[in-house]
């Protein structure tokens, strides 16, 4: 065995017993991965509370400048594609490499979705005049703070922590697609995950259950509160 | 040029000045011990032929000695400065007959607010002057610190006295100086370039000299 | 990659999230209660619905003690970080 | 199966075929992309050093045109007179090489990289892909911040510590797209040194050979390690802090924005470095209070040390040379720091040459040293030659000497009051006088760089000409020395099996004051991994 052999088996599967935390290397990774990203949103909405609190003045009152109803819909779509990821999971646990795939690929396309709706939202909501600036003027919105039904003072604030926020989730989102449509053609369409071997799958699960508990926060904090 | 602390020109200066050299017995002990013992060390544990090092897993007793002693310092170090620093900048530590200035800070000056003969800031007598503080020595001053663009701080060295100046908050900060003469007021928090000249004159009067140039002042010929 | 668990009924755990959302939207604007109030039981939905999915799709419920306490040890931190924040703008 | 045998093996069983851009260039083998930190990180090194002499010369000679200065444009030096708003993008751009882009990297990305996998005993990282990523968004990042320097408004000027909403405003700095490039290059680092975490910490968790029990790890790497989760937790929010800089910049949010409700003291991130920012006083107390706590374990290191060197048989060679000025210099800086942390006197000496001292001491003293110590101590395992060991003591004692002239003075121009950042301390009536040390600093300053020199030549000519250094030239216990010098690709053929401790010198046990990790002596039990994992 040449050590080249022996480097790759110990990152791959069928995953030897490692001394360590008998987690394989991808698993452990991904969850230290997720430590460092709990600390990456913890600071945006750390942020987001601190503002609130010392803005001086009222923060717009929630479903005058979001558009509930649809992202209700969009979050709705979001715990729908957790519950197929991890259906996937399940069904390659159980050795069952088709129904595996129909759940990934239905995981990616609500995934997909959701990003789509939020972009959909993100050219309505800029259309209205609202911006990660604040409110555009001479726009619909900029009449609303204008007739005092938005309060001047914190829509800079409003429009900075809700763009940010959302757009950093987005983000995740978009990440989480990609890498799960790669694993999808190159992996699990030619047939690589198998009963005895689906890290992959697992791993890429654990960060899209991730996404989609920020989003179960930020919907609350952000378009609720 | 002085190899020391300059001048105590404010209440303070007592203290902190005493709290330093406290400090610097403390650490100059530690500095002592710990340079003098590496020199020994090295001179007298240097590599000779024919010698093999001691071999020991180390000595938990020396662990706790050097760990109780450094700890049991420090905090009793903590407690006399907190004590202090009440004093100082502790949210009642402001004297209630202090004499009101406010000071607004911009790149790059200082407009200093003097509340008028009636003595108190936010009246129609109140007149600003730019870059130049007068303060009557013997008495607190508080300051009503201010800013219109970026973070600046107060720093007078005589006084032993800093504050930083930020925007969008309103900070108070006293001190009485003690020994009239004249001083500097700097910038010392990094504000743009004009940083390094964003300075101000400070004239510490006797209370009678103080009073005289209120009048002159508030009737219009004042400053430059 | 063993299983010895007895796996969660997800779709279950799905439901249960579908019904808190929609509990959390009618709450934030059908319910007449005070601005407080909604602000906590809006949080406590929040919280439960996101320890759903931690616990169940993440599998935390089912793993090994060490990487359990790895997941949780930064939310301690995030919450004193968020905390010494407020603090400063509380007194 | 003796050491000696398996690593003969590998250098005679392996050859390495991966054409040479993915064996130096894009390369994912732990050593390689260590080897490219240093480069890299040296070069910042000395970056920052050339901005330092040039605040120098300006300090030590206010408006003097500076030798050389001829050759910078008109919006930085003209007639080689350095323009305030030059001066603070050195100052600025100085502070970030040294730590961000040197010191950081020169003590992580290099030693983290080239040690961890050759100390624990394993082939590689866990992720060595990630991990040549991680190299080179860092790689990115320090030219992104080369290259602020050169745009027409200059470089990022609000200190290295960025405080908004100076930094966050271009009407307030002055500077825009420089401004711009410094956030940037600060978000790809943070990125690099997550991704790079995230390795040493699985790799560290997972990979450890047979027999490499926790309590047997070295040192280093428990300070690596720790080091990467500190990092994994920190970091992010520094990341978050600069993205939302960055959007303050380019989005026109309103993060550090004190007009539109936004706060400037969001970005200090709390601690010990803000006593008279105005914050609540009550948290300067316990701030204050958790600051000295954190200096014991400092106190305990120290004594540690000293306890190390008590009763041994210390050779002076370069390494030991400067790791016994590390201690001593890093003394000085903590030391110095006591005096912040109480917080009455960090009234008075915030923001002053006082700090400045403290920091040179603790990063130059603390840092520098270190690494003029471990350079030369691993160069062989990098290289397969020795740095040259008279011209190492010549480089040494200068460069102690002058480093000392350079910076001990600062502590007395801080107790006069002498601010930091200010371009030209003849401004004020107070800091006259002071000017003749200045100029003692400047020339003490000039002089240490020149040193550098010697260091740098030693560097090179080593490479190339060093004496072979056979695999244990330092006679140390670690793993890494029971490989050849270079360490092979891939590193072992076969992981080495761990019976002790790294520090077994001058056991009773055997004859030589040194003992190695994976030596095998009568009476050493096997690990009980190693039946599990063959
Ligand atoms: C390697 C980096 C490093 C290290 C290790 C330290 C170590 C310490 N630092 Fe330092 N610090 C910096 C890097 C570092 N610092 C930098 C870069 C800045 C400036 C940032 C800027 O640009 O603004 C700064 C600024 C800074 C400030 C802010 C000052 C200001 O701006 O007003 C303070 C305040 O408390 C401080 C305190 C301390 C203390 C108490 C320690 C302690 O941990 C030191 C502990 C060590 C010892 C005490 C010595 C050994 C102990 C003994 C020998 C035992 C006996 C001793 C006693 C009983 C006293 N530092
Ligand atoms: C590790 C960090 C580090 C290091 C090494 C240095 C090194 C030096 N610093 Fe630095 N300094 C800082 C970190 C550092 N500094 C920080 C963080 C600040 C605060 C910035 C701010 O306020 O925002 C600061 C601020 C600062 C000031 C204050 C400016 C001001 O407030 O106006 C001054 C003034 O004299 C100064 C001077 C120097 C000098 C003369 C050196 C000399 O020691 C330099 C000597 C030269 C070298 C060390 C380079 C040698 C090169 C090699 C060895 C490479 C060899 C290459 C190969 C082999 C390929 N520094
Ligand atoms: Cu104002 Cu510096
Ligand atoms: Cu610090």
């Amino acid at each position: 065995m040449t050590h080249a052999a022996a480097t790759v088996d110990q990152m791959r599967p069928p995953y030897p017993a490692e001394r360590g935390l008998d987690v394989y290397n991808t698993k452990l990774g991904m969850w230290v991965f997720l430590a460092s990203e709990v600390m990456f949103f913890a600071a945006l909405i750390g942020t987001y509370i601190i503002l609130r609190f010392g803005a001086p003045g009222e923060w717009a009152r929630p479903g005058i400048v979001l558009n509930i109803k649809i992202t209700a819909f969009n979050t709705f779509l979001l715990i729908c594609s957790s519950v197929s990821m991890v259906k996937a999971y399940a069904a390659i646990q159980d050795g069952d490499p088709k129904k595996m795939r129909f759940w990934l690929l239905l995981t990616i396309l609500g995934g997909a979705t959701f990003v789509g709706i939020q972009i959909y939202e993100y050219i309505h909501l800029i259309e209205h005049g609202f911006v990660p600036s604040g409110v555009r003027e001479g726009s619909e919105l900029a009449e609303l703070v204008a007739k005092g039904t938005l309060p001047a003072a914190t829509m800079g604030l409003y429009g900075s922590t809700f763009f940010t926020m959302t757009g950093f989730h987005g983000f995740h989102v978009t990440c989480g697609v990609i890498s799960m449509t790669y694993l999808y053609l190159t992996k699990a369409l030619p047939g690589k995950y198998t009963k005895q071997s689906y890290g992959g799958i697992e791993t890429v699960g654990l960060y899209w259950h991730f996404v989609d508990l920020v989003w179960i926060i930020l919907f609350t904090i952000v378009y609720l509160i | 040029m002085s190899w020391w602390l300059p001048l105590k020109g404010s209440t303070f200066a007592g203290e902190i000045d005493g709290l330093f050299i406290a400090i610097l017995v403390i650490t100059g002990i530690a500095f002592v011990i710990v340079e003098a013992g590496l020199i020994w060390f090295v001179v007298r544990y240097r590599a000779r032929p024919g010698r093999k090092a001691f071999y020991t897993h180390g000595s938990t007793r020396a662990e706790v000695i050097w760990t109780a002693i450094p700890a049991v310092t420090m905090v009793a170090l903590g407690l006399v400065s907190n004590h202090y620093w009440v004093q100082i900048k502790g949210r009642n530590s402001i004297p209630p007959n202090a004499y009101p200035i406010g000071i607004h800070a911009k790149q790059f000056e200082w407009q200093v607010t003097y509340p008028g003969p009636d003595g108190k800031l936010g009246t129609a007598d109140d007149f600003t002057v730019r870059n130049q503080l007068h303060v009557p020595a013997g008495r607190p001053i508080v300051l009503a610190l201010s800013s219109e663009d970026v973070i600046h701080s107060f720093f007078v060295p005589q006084f032993r006295v800093r504050q930083d100046v930020v925007p969008g908050m309103d900070i108070k900060a006293w001190f009485q100086a003690t020994v009239p003469g004249t001083y500097e007021l700097g910038c010392s928090q990094l504000c743009g370039l004009g940083h390094y000249r964003m300075r101000a004159q400070v004239f510490v009067h006797t209370p009678e000299e103080y009073d005289a140039w209120m009048k002159r002042a508030a009737q219009g010929e004042a400053s430059e | 990659m063993e299983t010895a668990h007895k796996r969660p009924n997800y779709i279950l755990i799905w439901v249960y999230l579908a019904v808190l959302t929609a509990a959390e939207l009618g709450l934030a604007f059908e319910l007449p209660i005070s601005r407080n109030w909604k602000l906590i039981l809006l949080l406590f939905l929040a919280v439960w619905k996101a320890a759903l999915v931690g616990l169940f799709f993440m599998h935390l419920k089912f793993e090994r003690w060490n990487l359990r306490i790895m997941a949780v040890i930064p939310l301690p931190l995030a919450v004193i970080f968020i905390l010494a924040g407020m603090s400063e703008h509380i007194w | 199966m003796t050491t000696v045998a398996a690593t003969a093996q590998v250098a005679h069983g392996h050859h390495d075929d991966r054409p040479f851009i993915r064996k130096y260039i894009f390369s994912t083998d732990h050593k390689i992309i260590g080897i490219q930190f240093l480069f890299v990180s040296l070069f910042f090194l000395l970056v920052g050093g050339l901005l330092a002499m040039q605040m120098r010369w300006q300090l030590g000679f206010p408006g003097k045109p500076m030798p050389g200065g001829g050759i910078l444009p008109e919006t930085m030096a003209p007639g080689g007179v350095i323009l305030p708003e030059y001066y603070i993008q050195l100052v600025t751009m100085h502070g970030t090489f040294m730590v961000f882009f040197a010191i950081m990297p020169l003590l992580v990305g290099v030693y983290a990289n080239f040690l961890i996998p050759l100390k624990i005993g394993t082939h590689d990282m866990a992720f060595p892909r990630i991990n040549m990523w991680s190299f080179w968004s860092a790689f990115a990042a320090g030219l992104v911040m080369l290259a602020s320097l050169f745009v027409p408004e200059g470089a990022a000027r609000a200190g290295w510590t960025m405080y908004a909403p100076l930094s966050a405003r271009h009407d307030y700095s002055g500077a825009e797209l420089g401004q711009e490039l410094w956030s940037i290059s600060i978000v790809l680092l943070g990125l690099s040194s997550i991704l790079g975490s995230l390795n040493y910490i699985t790799t560290v968790i997972n990979n450890r050979a047979p027999g490499m029990t926790w309590f047997r790890m070295p040192l280093s790497v428990w300070a690596l390690f720790i080091t990467a989760i500190l990092g994994i937790l920190a970091l992010p929010v520094l990341s978050g802090a600069a993205i939302m800089l960055l959007f303050d910049q380019i989005l026109g949010t309103h993060f550090f924005d004190p007009p539109a409700g936004g706060q400037a003291l969001l970005w200090q991130q709390w601690g010990h470095h803000m006593f008279v920012s105005g914050m609540n006083p009550t948290l300067g107390s316990s701030f204050m209070v958790s600051t000295l706590v954190i200096a014991v374990p400092s106190a305990v290191k120290t004594f540690n040390w000293m306890g190390t060197m008590w009763r041994g048989n210390l050779r002076f060679t370069v390494p030991m040379l400067n790791a016994v000025a590390f201690v001593a210099m890093f003394v000085i800086g903590g030391l110095s720091g006591i005096y912040m942390a109480a917080t009455p006197v960090d009234m008075f000496i915030h923001d002053t040459y006082f700090i400045v001292a403290h920091l040179h001491y603790v990063l130059f003293g603390g840092s520098l040293f270190a690494l003029f110590g471990a350079i030369p101590f691993w160069f062989p395992k990098m290289f397969g030659r020795l740095m040259s060991e008279p011209w190492g003591k010549i480089h040494f004692w200068l460069t102690f000497v002058f480093y000392n002239c350079t910076f001990f003075p600062m502590h007395i121009l801080g107790m006069a009051g002498h601010m930091r950042r200010i371009y030209d301390p003849t401004q004020y009536d107070f800091l006259k006088p002071y000017q003749p040390m200045n100029e003692f600093i400047s020339i003490s300053a000039f002089l240490l760089f020149a040193t550098q020199i010697i260091f740098f030549v030693n560097f090179w000519w080593s490479l190339k000409k060093g004496k072979p250094a056979g695999l244990n030239p330092w006679q140390d216990n670690g793993l890494e020395w029971t490989l050849p010098s270079p360490a092979p690709h891939g590193n072992w053929e076969r992981v080495p099996t761990v019976y002790r401790g790294p520090y077994e010198f001058s056991s009773p046990q055997v004859p030589e004051d040194y003992l190695p990790q994976t030596r095998k002596l009568p009476g050493d039990r096997e690990p009980a991994a190693v039946s599990a994992a063959h």
